[in-house]
This record gives C-alpha cells, sequence and structure tokens, in this order.
C-alpha cells in the first residue's frame, strides 16, 4: 500500500555504474511506503558535458524532462542524483526569472515548459516529506560496529541560492537520517570539502591528496565508513583508494557506501540487496556484527538501569 | 514686487557645464524680476555683500540665490539678507549644482535646468510671506544615552561646563567596550587603569544622575525641552541597599547563567557584578537563569544577603526626566560567529572572537589573565588570528571596514607573546589599516620584534583535527595555499550596530544608513550633529571608531551642547502649521493624523470648533496641510499656494 | 410601513427635539422634497414613498441643537460616517429608521414618460402609476430605480433609535463593482478621451458638491477659494477635472455611495464613477468601506507601518 | 523658456527635504550622471504632497511626477511617509482609471545616504517617460 507517490527521475548513473544506488533507493523508499513512478522517454538530465558548452541547450535538455513531469500532473519530481538535481533547479530558476531565456529555450523544445516543477533530492524527501520520525519506525537491524562519517560532497546543497536546502557550510540532513536509524555519527569536518574527483583525469596527483584528506579526516572523526549522496563522491573515493594508498604511502580500507545503503541494512536488507558487495572497499567486517535492533535496546535499558543509581547520586551533589 | 537673481559660478563647478550668462540673461526676463546677475563664489564674503548692496540699491524685496543645495547655504543667505533688512524667508535657492551642473553633460540642457530651476524659485519667492520667529525657553539639563567611554567624556563635559547630565546605561555598570579591554594600542597601557577613573568621576560628579541598567522607553518634545522616560529594569537587587559585597554571588546555586560582559567566555552565576571596577558595584539577577524565577523555590542569595537587598518581587520602573538636548553615544555590536559558517560558526569552543581573547588576557577576565584554550584549559603555542572576520564582505551585508581590528589583533599579538614566550602567532590579513599617530609603527614591532607572522591572505576554512584546529587560506604574496595547525583561532568579527540601534534612531527621529549607523548631518562639517536638532552623535553609533576618536566626539558633542545652551532662549522655527479659523470647518482630521499632537480643538467666541496648532509642538511636516479638505491649515513657506506656484511654474507654459 | 406609522413616530420624537427633518411632495407629484417639522400639525403633510430619494443626513453637521430625521438604510451610512469623523454628536440626533427595499429614480421615470408634466402619482404593488395628459402609464419599480438599489445591502438602517416598520432584510446582491471593472478594460486611450468629453460639460454649478452628505466644507471648498489657490475660473477641460479631482480624493475612504452627486447632476456627468472606483481599490487595499461601523478610522487618516497589500512598485 | 523639445519631457519630482533631497544633493556630490528632464520641488515631507499636486502636474503639462521620501520607519517626522504610501498607492491605482498610465507617476524611497540609487531611479523614470513619450499633444483647448 503506497501512502506517498512521487515521480521518481533516475539519471544515467543509476542505471549504470552507480545502480546499487537506485537500488537501494527503491528498497528504501518501498519499506517507508513510498511509490516511485518512474517518467516515460526520461533523457539526459544535461548536467554534462552540455552545461560547459552551451547554457540554452543544457537547461532545455534538463527542461525537457521537467516538462515531461509537468505533463504527467505532477509538481514535484525526486532524483538521487546531485548532478540531475542542480542541472533541474538551475535550468528551473533561470527560466523562472528570465522570461526571455524561458523563451529561448522553450524554443527548442517541442513541449514547453511552465516552470510548475520542484525538483528535490531523496535525501530532501526523506528527511521534510516522511521525517524522521516514519524513518526510524522501519528500523528492524542494528549496525553496532559502524561508525559513519556524513560527507554531502560539493552541489547536494551548494550554491545554497538555487538548491535551497540545508546549511551549506555545515549540512545536518544525512546525519539526522543517519541518527533516526540508529547508527553511530561522528561529527565530521569535512563533510563538504572537495575530494577533487572533478579532477579525477587531468590532475590525478591533486585528488589524491584531496580524497586524501578527505579519508584522514574519517579516521580523525573516530569513524570507519563513509556514507555520501552523491554517485560521483562514492566513485572517486571507493575506487581510487587503492590508488591513494600507492601513492601517498597510506594504508586506507574505508568502504564508501551510500546513505541509502545504510538505511536499508538499518531496515533488514542484506547487503546484496543493496548492492553492497558491488564495491571496491568491502564493508563486510563493519556490518557481520547486525543484529536485530530490539537486542540493542535491551542492552541500552540494562546500561541505564546499571547507571541510573550514580547519577541520582551525582544530582544530589549538585543541589 | 522686485525679485533680485544671483547667480553663482561656483569657479567652474556650475560655471563649467552651465551658461550662468545666459541663465542670468533669461531671469532677467521673467516676471518680477528687477536685478540678475552672477558672481564668482557667491556665498565669499564679497559675494554676500553684493546681495546685500543690492538689496539696497535696487530696492529688491525677494531675493533668490542659484547656486549650490538648499542644504548646504540657505542658512548663509538667510542671514545675508536679514543682515540687508529683508525678512529671512524672502529669501529662496535654487539648486543648480548639485541636482544641475554636476549631474548633466549636455551645456545646453544644464543651462535650460538651471533657468527652470531658477523660474521656479521666482515664482516661491513671489508668494513668500514674512515669517518670525518667536523665542521659547530651554532646559538647560542634557541626556546622554550610553555610558561607554564617549558617553562619559561627553557627560563628563558636560557636567564640568555646568549642566545637569542625565546618564542612561543599558547595562549595569558604565564602561562600556573599553572596560572590558585588557590594554590599548599602540600605547599598551591598561584599559581599565585609565578609564577606571573617569568611571568614577561620572559615579561622583553632583552634576551626573547615573541610570544604570536602564533603557530609553520613549521620546517626547523638541530642542530645549524633551520629556524622556527611561525604563530602569528590574534588578531585583534594592540597590540602595545593596553593598557590592558578592556574598550572593558566591552562594548562588545557578552557575550557567550567560556572561554577557564577558562574551560569554565563562558562564557566570544567575547574580552577578559585572567586574570588580564596576560603576556602580552593585548585584543584579538575570532572571532567565535563576532558579527563584525559573523553578519558583530557591531563594538562597536572599538567605546570604547580609543587608536584605534581595527583591524578587522588583518591577520595571519608568520614570521621567525634562532635558532638552540629547547626546546619543550607544556604541556598537559585534557580529555572531554563527555568521561565519565557514570558520566553524561557533561550534568549535577554540575558535573564539577578538573580544572574547580580550577578556581571556585580562587579569580580571574568568582566566585571571591567564592564556588558555576554552575547550581543556591548556596553554597554546600556536595562535592564529583572523583579521576581517565578516568585514568588507558583502556577502554577508557588511560591505565596510571595522577601522580597529587591524591595530588589536596587533596589540593581542604583542600580548601573546608577553604572556606565552614561547608561542608563534600568526596574523591572516587583507591590508594592515593603520593610519593613527603610531599605529603603523606599532603593526611593525608586533612583525618585528615579536615575531608575529603576517599573512597577506583570507582564510577559506577552519576546521579540527585532534586538538589542534586547522587554518586553511591563502598567502597571496607567495600565490600558494596555506595550512596552520593552531591551539587557539581569534577572529576579528566585524563590528555592527547595536541590535537596537534602529529602534533607539525611531524614537529619536535620527536617520541610520543601510548598516544600522547613525547618519550625521554632514560627514565633514557636521561629523556629531544630526538632521535633528537637539541631538548629537558621539563614538561608535556612528560608525566604527577606536577609542580616541570616540573620546573627541564625545568632547565635541558637549562642546555642542554646550553651545546652543549658553543662551537662555531659542529661536523656534516659524516654518510651522498655521490654521486660518476663517476658514476651517472643524472636520477634527489634522488632529487625527498629527505625529506630534501639535493640534488640539479651539472653540471659537461664536461657538465653532476649529483646530489650533501648539506652536512649539509642531515640527513642520505639513502631514496637516495635504490632509485638510478645506485648505485652512497651511504649513508656513510650503503652502498650497507657494507649491502650486512651483508646479505651474514647471507646467504652465 | 404605512406612512401613518412614520408620522406617528415624528410625532413621538418631536417634543424631544427641535425640528424633525423628513419629506413632503414637491412642486408636481413626482418630487418629493425636504421636509423641516417643528409643530406637530405640520405632520400631517409628511409623506413617505419612493420618491424621496433624498440623503436628510446631509443637514446634520450644520444644525444645531437636537434635530430628528428620518433616515433609509443607505442615508445612514452617512450617520455612520460622520460618527467616524466625529462630525455629529450622536447623542444629539434622533434617527426615524425607514426600512426600504428601493427608491425610484426621478430621472427614470421622466425618461419613460416622455418628459411630459405629470398630473397624479400612485403605487400600486411593485408600480408606480403615473398620470400625465398623454394618459396613465404603469411602470415597474424596478425598471426605474436606482442603480444603488441593485446591489443594496441596507434594506435596514444601520442607525436608528426609532424604527418605523418592521426590520428587514436585503434580498439584493452584493455588489461586485462590475461597471467599474468593464470601464477599466477600455483602451487607456478611450478613458482618457471619456473623461475629457463628460468633465467638458461641466458646467461647475457644484450642486455634485452640494449634494454630498460628505463635502462638508462646502462654502469653504477649494474649489472656489484663492488661498490656497488651486484652481483658477478659467472654463476649460483642465480646470473642470481638476475641481472633479479635488472631489474624488476629498471623498477618498469616506463616499458612502449614495450617489446622490450624480442624482443631481443637471448635465448627467457620471461623476460617482471615480468615487466607486477609489472606493473599490480601497476595499480591496485595506478592506474598508465608508460608513459601516462607527469605530473605523477613514484609512488615509491612518497607516500600518507594514502594509501587507501596499507593494514597492519597480520601474 | 520651456524644457528642450525634442531632447527632454517635463518631469516634476517632490523630494522630501531629509531623505530624498538630501539623495539627490549625495548623488550630485558624487558626480553621478543623469538625465537633465527632472525638475526638483523641494517638500519637508512626503506627507506634505497631496495627491492633488500629483494631478494639478499631469493635468496641466507634466509628462511625468515622481514623489521621493524617506524610507517606511525612516521619516524624520516619523510618520509622514506612512500616510504618503497610502495616499500615493491610491492615486497610483486611480490614475489609468482616468486614462492616464501609472507609469507616469512613480513614488518611491531614497535615504540621504543613496546618492547611487538616486542616480538609478531617475535615470530610470526618465527613461520610462521617454518611452511612453509626451502626455500632452495637443495645445490645450482655452477657454
Amino acid at each position: 500500500m503506497a501512502e506517498k507517490e512521487y515521480i521518481y527521475f533516475p539519471g544515467c548513473s543509476l542505471e549504470a555504474s552507480a545502480i546499487e544506488y537506485d537500488m537501494s533507493v527503491r528498497k528504501v523508499l518501498t519499506s517507508l511506503g513510498v511509490k516511485l513512478i518512474e517518467p516515460d522517454d526520461w533523457s539526459c538530465c544535461g548536467s554534462t558535458p552540455a552545461h560547459s558548452v552551451d547554457h540554452v541547450f543544457a537547461a532545455a535538455v534538463a527542461a525537457r524532462n521537467l516538462a515531461i513531469v509537468e505533463k504527467m500532473g505532477a509538481s514535484t519530481v525526486i532524483t538521487a542524483c546531485p548532478a540531475c538535481l542542480s542541472a533541474f533547479k538551475k535550468a528551473h530558476l533561470r527560466m523562472k526569472k528570465e522570461e526571455s531565456f524561458k523563451k529561448e529555450v522553450n524554443a527548442i523544445l517541442d513541449e514547453p515548459y511552465n516552470c510548475g516543477v520542484t525538483a528535490k533530492s531523496v535525501l530532501q524527501i526523506l528527511l521534510e516529506d516522511i521525517g524522521p520520525k516514519a524513518v526510524a519506525e522501519k528500523v528492524t537491524t542494528d549496525l553496532p560496529d559502524l561508525k559513519v562519517a556524513p560527507y554531502y560532497g560539493c552541489i547536494i546543497n551548494r550554491p545554497p541560492e538555487i538548491m535551497e536546502f540545508d546549511d551549506p557550510e555545515n549540512p545536518l540532513a544525512m546525519d539526522k537520517l543517519m541518527g533516526a536509524v540508529g547508527v553511530n555519527v561522528c561529527d565530521f569536518a569535512f563533510k563538504v570539502e572537495c575530494c577533487g574527483a572533478a579532477f579525477g583525469v587531468a590532475k590525478r596527483k591533486m585528488v589524491n591528496e584531496l580524497s586524501s584528506k578527505v579519508l584522514t579526516m574519517v579516521l580523525d572523526a573516530g569513524a570507519n565508513c563513509l556514507v555520501v549522496t552523491c554517485q560521483l563522491c562514492q566513485q572517486n573515493l571507493d575506487l581510487r583508494q587503492g590508488q591513494i594508498n600507492s601513492t601517498m604511502g597510506s594504508s586506507f580500507n574505508i568502504p564508501v557506501l551510500f546513505f541509502t545503503q545504510v538505511m536499508g541494512l538499518t531496515y533488514g536488507y542484506s547487503p546484496q540487496e543493496l548492492g553492497i558487495d558491488k564495491h571496491n572497499v568491502n564493508a563486510e567486517s563493519l556490518i557481520k556484527s547486525r543484529r536485530p535492533v530490539e537486542e540493542r535496546i535491551k542492552e541500552e535499558q540494562e546500561k541505564a538501569k546499571a547507571k541510573k543509581p550514580k547519577a541520582k547520586k551525582a544530582e544530589e551533589e549538585e543541589s | 514686487m522686485r525679485v533680485g537673481v544671483f547667480i553663482c559660478h561656483c569657479g567652474n563647478n556650475i560655471a563649467g557645464t552651465v551658461d550662468v550668462a545666459k541663465v542670468a540673461e533669461a531671469a532677467r526676463m521673467m516676471p518680477g524680476v528687477a536685478f540678475a546677475t552672477t558672481y564668482m563664489y557667491t556665498c565669499s564674503e564679497p559675494g554676500q555683500e553684493e546681495i546685500k548692496e543690492a538689496i539696497k540699491r535696487e530696492k529688491l524685496d525677494r531675493v533668490v540665490v542659484a547656486a549650490c543645495s538648499p542644504r548646504m547655504h540657505e542658512l548663509t543667505f538667510r542671514r545675508t539678507v536679514e543682515k540687508a533688512g529683508l525678512n529671512r524667508y524672502f529669501f529662496e535657492m535654487a539648486n543648480i549644482r548639485e541636482h544641475c551642473s554636476w549631474i548633466g553633460e549636455d551645456k545646453e540642457l544644464n543651462t535650460n535646468k538651471a533657468i527652470e530651476a531658477i523660474k521656479l524659485a521666482v515664482e516661491k519667492a513671489k508668494q513668500n510671506k514674512s515669517l518670525v520667529a518667536s523665542r521659547f525657553k530651554i532646559n538647560k539639563r542634557v541626556l546622554v544615552i550610553g555610558g561607554g567611554v564617549a558617553g562619559m567624556q561627553a557627560a563628563l563635559d558636560c557636567a564640568d561646563g555646568g549642566l545637569d547630565v542625565v546618564l542612561v546605561e543599558k547595562s549595569p555598570s558604565v564602561g562600556g567596550m573599553m572596560a572590558r579591554l585588557d590594554k590599548t594600542f599602540p600605547t599598551v597601557d591598561c584599559s581599565i587603569c585609565i578609564l577606571g577613573p573617569k568611571m568614577v568621576d561620572v559615579s561622583q560628579h553632583e552634576k551626573i544622575n547615573l541610570y544604570a541598567y536602564s533603557e530609553i522607553e520613549e521620546i517626547k518634545g523638541y530642542v530645549g525641552n524633551y520629556q524622556i522616560k527611561i525604563r530602569k529594569k528590574a534588578t531585583y537587587v534594592d540597590w540602595s541597599k545593596c553593598t557590592g559585597c558578592g556574598a550572593c554571588i558566591e552562594k548562588c546555586p545557578s552557575r550557567n547563567a550567560y556572561d554577557s560582559f564577558n562574551f560569554g567566555v565563562a558562564p557566570a552565576r544567575a547574580i552577578n557584578i559585572p567586574f570588580p571596577q564596576a560603576i556602580p558595584k552593585k548585584a543584579k539577577i538575570d532572571a532567565q537563569f535563576c532558579r527563584q524565577f525559573i523553578k519558583g523555590k530557591c531563594g538562597v542569595c536572599a538567605k546570604f544577603c547580609p543587608v536584605g537587598a534581595i527583591n524578587y518581587e522588583m518591577k520595571d520602573e519608568i520614570v521621567t526626566e525634562d532635558v532638552g538636548a540629547i547626546i546619543v553615544a550607544s556604541g556598537y555590536g559585534l557580529i555572531d560567529l554563527d555568521k561565519l559558517p565557514e570558520y566553524g560558526g561557533g561550534r568549535y569552543p577554540d575558535v573564539i572572537s577578538g573580544i572574547q581573547y580580550e577578556r581571556i588576557l585580562n587579569a580580571s577576565g574568568p582566566t585571571s589573565g591567564h592564556i588558555e584554550r576554552p575547550s581543556d584549559h591548556t596553554e597554546p603555542k600556536t595562535i592564529v588570528f583572523v583579521s576581517c572576520a565578516g568585514s568588507r564582505d558583502k556577502s554577508i551585508g557588511i560591505p565596510y571596514c571595522s577601522n580597529f581590528c587591524c591595530m588589536y589583533i596587533a596589540k593581542q599579538t604583542i600580548l601573546t607573546k608577553d604572556h606565552i614566550p614561547d608561542s608563534q602567532s600568526y596574523v591572516f590579513y587583507m591590508d594592515i589599516r593603520a593610519p593613527g599617530k603610531g599605529y603603523d609603527e606599532f603593526t611593525r614591532r608586533a612583525q618585528e620584534e615579536y615575531g608575529a607572522k603576517y599573512i597577506r591572505g583570507r582564510v577559506s576554512r577552519i576546521y579540527p583535527k585532534g586538538k589542534k584546529m586547522v587554518v586553511k587560506g591563502a598567502d597571496t604574496l607567495l600565490g600558494t595555499t596555506v595550512e596552520i595547525e593552531a591551539d587557539l583561532v581569534v577572529l576579528a568579527t566585524a563590528v555592527t550596530a547595536t541590535p537596537d540601534a534602529r529602534m533607539l534612531a525611531e524614537k529619536l527621529h535620527i536617520s541610520y544608513d543601510q548598516n544600522g549607523f547613525y547618519v550625521e548631518s554632514h560627514p565633514k562639517l557636521r561629523p556629531v550633529e544630526t538632521n535633528t536638532s537637539g541631538v548629537f552623535l558621539a563614538g561608535a553609533c556612528q560608525g566604527p571608531k577606536d577609542i580616541p576618536a570616540s573620546v573627541g566626539q564625545g568632547s565635541a558633542a558637549a562642546a555642542k551642547v554646550l553651545s546652543i545652551f549658553s543662551k537662555d532662549t531659542l529661536e523656534s522655527d516659524p516654518q510651522i502649521a498655521r490654521v486660518n479659523t476663517n476658514v476651517c470647518v472643524g472636520c477634527r482630521k489634522c488632529i487625527g493624523t498629527c505625529p506630534f499632537g501639535a493640534i488640539e480643538e479651539q472653540q471659537l467666541r461664536d461657538g465653532r470648533i476649529v483646530a489650533n496648532v501648539i506652536e512649539t509642538v509642531c515640527a513642520g511636516c505639513g502631514i496637516c496641510n495635504s490632509t485638510c479638505p478645506c485648505g485652512a491649515i497651511q504649513l508656513q513657506h510650503f503652502t498650497d499656494n507657494q507649491l502650486l506656484a512651483e508646479v505651474n511654474a514647471l507646467c504652465l507654459t | 410601513m404605512t406612512v401613518e406609522k412614520l408620522k406617528e413616530a415624528v410625532r413621538k420624537i418631536l417634543p424631544e427635539v427641535d425640528v424633525v427633518i423628513g419629506y413632503r411632495q414637491g412642486f408636481d407629484p413626482l418630487h418629493a422634497t425636504p421636509f423641516f417639522m417643528t409643530k406637530p400639525e405640520q405632520v400631517d403633510q409628511l409623506i413617505w414613498n419612493p420618491l424621496c430619494v433624498q440623503n436628510l443626513c446631509s443637514y446634520l453637521p450644520f444644525l444645531k441643537g437636537k434635530v430628528g430625521v428620518i433616515v433609509k438604510g443607505c442615508d445612514s451610512r452617512a450617520i455612520v460616517q460622520y460618527m467616524q469623523e466625529k462630525l455629529i454628536a450622536r447623542e444629539n440626533v434622533k434617527v426615524i429608521g425607514v426600512p426600504c427595499l428601493r427608491v425610484i429614480s426621478v430621472k427614470k421615470v421622466l425618461a419613460a414618460i416622455n418628459q411630459q408634466s405629470v398630473q397624479e402619482v400612485t403605487f400600486e404593488g411593485e408600480n408606480i402609476l403615473v398620470k400625465t395628459p398623454e394618459g396613465q402609464k404603469t411602470i415597474p419599480l424596478a425598471d426605474v430605480a436606482p442603480r444603488k438599489c441593485a446591489t443594496c445591502q441596507l434594506a435596514t438602517p444601520l442607525q436608528y433609535d426609532l424604527l418605523a416598520g418592521d426590520a428587514i432584510q436585503s434580498n439584493k446582491p452584493q455588489d461586485t463593482f462590475e461597471e467599474t471593472k468593464e470601464f477599466e478594460k477600455l483602451p487607456l486611450k478611450e478613458r482618457r478621451a471619456y473623461w475629457e468629453k463628460e468633465f467638458d460639460r461641466c458646467i461647475r454649478c457644484y450642486a455634485c458638491r452640494n449634494a454630498c452628505p460628505m463635502c462638508i466644507c462646502q462654502d469653504k471648498c477649494i474649489a472656489e477659494s484663492r488661498d490656497p489657490h488651486w484652481t483658477s475660473q478659467r472654463a476649460n477641460v483642465t480646470e473642470k477635472s481638476m475641481f472633479h479631482m479635488i472631489h474624488g480624493l476629498h471623498l477618498a475612504g469616506r463616499c458612502i455611495s449614495c450617489e446622490e452627486c450624480e442624482r443631481v447632476c443637471p448635465m448627467d456627468i457620471p461623476v460617482a464613477k471615480i468615487k466607486k472606483k477609489i472606493s473599490m481599490d480601497l476595499k480591496e487595499l485595506f478592506n474598508y468601506e465608508a460608513g459601516m461601523n462607527p469605530d473605523d478610522t477613514p484609512p488615509l487618516y491612518t497607516f500600518k507601518i507594514e502594509e501587507a497589500t501596499i507593494k514597492e512598485h519597480e520601474l | 523658456m520651456s524644457y528642450v523639445a525634442g531632447k527632454e519631457l517635463r518631469i516634476v519630482g517632490f523630494l522630501c527635504n531629509w531623505c530624498s533631497y538630501g539623495g539627490a544633493d549625495t548623488a550630485g556630490v558624487g558626480r553621478f550622471k543623469q538625465p537633465t528632464d527632472l525638475r526638483i520641488i523641494r517638500v519637508p515631507c512626503s506627507g506634505r504632497v497631496n495627491p492633488l499636486f500629483v494631478i494639478k502636474a499631469l493635468l496641466n503639462g507634466a509628462d511625468g511626477v515622481l514623489v521621493s521620501g524617506c524610507h517606511p520607519r525612516d521619516c524624520h517626522y516619523s510618520d509622514g511617509n506612512f500616510y504618503a504610501r497610502r495616499r500615493l498607492e491610491m492615486l497610483k491605482r486611480l490614475l489609468p482609471f482616468l486614462g492616464i498610465d501609472d507609469r507616469r507617476f512613480h513614488y518611491t524611497w531614497v535615504s540621504a545616504s543613496e546618492g547611487a540609487r538616486w542616480k538609478n531611479v531617475v535615470t530610470d523614470f526618465t527613461k520610462a517617460i521617454h518611452e511612453l513619450g509626451p502626455f500632452h499633444q495637443k495645445e490645450e483647448k482655452t477657454e
């Protein structure tokens, strides 16, 4: 029984290199009673390489998809990919603001886009529409050994005037969701620091340095795993770890998971169902200790009982 | 009617882009104009002489000067015509400089525009009526708002000049920001040591009535006669009994009050005295932290107070004071760290603001002058100072320079080295701004004698790494990025207007700029005056300012007040509303719309009710004039007929 | 309600007041005229029928002492507006309210009978019967009612001390300013031409002003004064327009839509049209209708620090 | 003696003494170049501006009228511009009903420190009036 329906735009990478992101998104949202409808005949979002060559064309490519959504009678489209999200939002906002630009873009399109669709990330609807409370209710499984550092990357909430979600310098959306599903979240200072992925081909040395810093900070924060919301972050930080280790003399072995994969684990899905086995760095050692959530609750209650007399005493002392 | 028109060249300022000879020729053709001439500088003494002579020679009864803005010289020329025996309101000014020669590029168009401006002024002048100012007595008491160094200086100078002073300070003690500082630049003398005696003088001066922990509630009246309502905030301690012994503070069980004097460096007790040298040295309770108020039971301080001064039932009290002038010295504020998310936004305890560091350095501060990190109380060895933390940053709406940060950072690096000889200070800066006497030498000493390393560039991010804070920035001189692992980071947070600056300005009817700082009458020539007569400015409420500048302004404002109070009466402006009782139908609409309550009902002998303007209360805005349906109430010098003459001069062709 | 009930009410009130203002027949049976009653024997001449169109409240701000007045629903807004503006002391006025569903427009009746002289007028049900030298003509009242009656919401006056008859409810639709909105659809040029043509016909007789219950300046009107000298006596369309703008703007937020100005205009200039437009705008901006609530303040004599409905205009 | 035909149109500005007149002075001191069409009438406060002045100007020959006061809350007389805002807004809505393009009348707020803003207001308003063209095509009918 679906309580909510969303038009869901997967985008190119979630059909290929990041198919596990798509798998986990679908699993998690299904568990939460959300029905996802994929628009017919969706096409490239325009994020690359069009946007670095021709703004009108890039916006037209994005607007084509938004027009399809608009024609379906929906006012919201969701996507997991920050690049698609950014492309949609940029095209939408500029068309809405500049009548002349809108005309230019619509002149290219068969069906005009009338600026009636808001694009949101899966992260945003999980936090705002569904809410941490509902997200927490579906948890069945505890992950006692997992200590995650949420890494937001560069574009999910920047530039703030376009993305209009969360704090651009200290975002908390994933922290809140991870907290809601009972995972240990570490205070991570490099949440929005550049990992260098955009220069992955051109300037490998620089990327290695930047990514290495991010990974170092993960360990400094006391975490053993990165959770991400962007498949490019995931790919860069996961696949490159070997390269970094060999060039920088480090020995990182930090799994990089999509936040939906971690949520899926707490909802009781297997690592295979969530595509965790597709990653380069193996997460098995961190998640093999998973157990029914009731066990943790029991453990916590016992701890609290043992603590209580002490706490009471301390309180008395204070007064 | 014989109008004389005097057209000023203003050197080349006007004559450069306006054909003044042609303008004079056109003016001579205007109906009513008996004489028109041009002069190089009409405002000069010979220029004014020429006007006086022409008035007598040509028997002029109206004078128009076409020159700069009337906001500049209207008063000058009014006096000139008055000296020649004309009523000063028979004078009109045409602005052909600011509104014409300086802004238009086409000489033909400018010339024509100047002619029209004169035509407008001539038509208005012909409608002008003789107006005579009446005199009224002034109340020679002065209100000083703000007990920082500027306000105290102003209060002391006024009091020494024989005036009664009402000094209102928002916080429980006078002293302001300067009382919080450790040392002052560039002399590195102890701040409280030089301020303390002034504070004592303020409290002991028989002419100064200090209201500490009080705010301005309402201001009514006009220059010479203001009625001020002051809200004395409830301290819950009877200050007539409190001896400042501190017994209550020692016993207070609520230990987590926010210490606004120390900018939150360490917690305070719910009942507190801000600092040892406080004037008055009296305790007050912060109700939002006090157990008695939160939980309804405690009463510890009341139990321990040896003189029974605690009174939990105390309420705010409103007192009224009548004064004749007001000096505003309400000071400045600082941005919160949460405006700087890239520097942690206040999340990291070892990233602090400059004023917090000042309190840490201060011997009477929460750490007794030992420099320690707020997180673990260890002594920092590497300290990074970031100047322009928010200042000169349009993206957060602070485009201006905060004026004194460069200097206090230099001072803080010197003090740091004095306290911890094996420490190393780094300073990230945009430009070193040290224009005062001995200032540049001082910043050089910080670098050359005290070894502070100055890095020219901005900081992009501050993040924790283990126990250290990593400061990542650019070194624009080397053209590279730098990262410094610091034990403590000090941000020179931007200076802002105080949060309630706008509210106070509205009460005072003075204007403020887009940043909330008060606007002076003239940026160069009237720096402590405002456009509201009787209200003067001193210190950082007008813009970020260091101590010597604030003290200078305090004295300047006091001198202005003493000068207007040197007479017993003031002239009232006759440009106020007047009622033609023959025409007034008694509809009372003017009474309801007057913002000053300056209009009252009056019953004539025939029983008719008409409006009556209270001369001393009317401020001359003319709202009543545009409200009155029958035109019975007319704002003198801006009457309907005067404005209609101007409209007609422009439109009827 | 019968005229007898009204007479009874007047007789009851007369001893308490100096004068009661009502209606009696004018120069012919089609015209009613204001009637000032000071003695009981005068009350016999009092009439009440749909020809009693004048707003008798207009006299109130200029009368001293205690006054009784006969007031229809529409007229009663003047009383409320006077109270808002403190132009009358309510305790000095005895209001005799009369329920009324519609009056009739004499101009419309005369048009229907070809401007002939009237010998006799009688009312039968919802019809007016007019006898002329050419014979008798029966006209439905609804056909000759003035515009304002079509959307009248005040069948019973808002204010009265004594109601002659039973209170009744209005059965009319609310005014949606259709006419105003239609006019606004015309091209700008046509609107300007329209007003130039209309105002050019004005003979500056000031009847509109004199009939207006809210034109309290009367002989002190700035349209005729030299100080201030807003308009000259030149008979061009600019000066005529200026007079009408003065009239219109002085009524902004005060016009009670009685349309007396238009009724009395000898040139049939649609002078109420501008006032209606302003009333529409002020209702939209400030949710204000003049003459409805004695505790209101006319919107142009007050302000809010934040005006939710006024947007800053971009250039 | 009138505006320079062909180059200028007749624009009348009512400026409050404390803010906008000062803002225009500031623009002058800063040498912010502006079109020359505008003629300025100084009033103490925007609350002094009876809407009838605007109508008088428009009916008698102006092609555009500009009223500028202190920003709301900044009025030297505390409330003048609040009254002005209501009255002028009503006027702005009324003008098109009379067949006068409402772009011929603009009211705005410019403070004494906003020289650059004043230049923009004058430039944009003058441009708008030139786009609309002259309001009074023919000579006025005489009596």
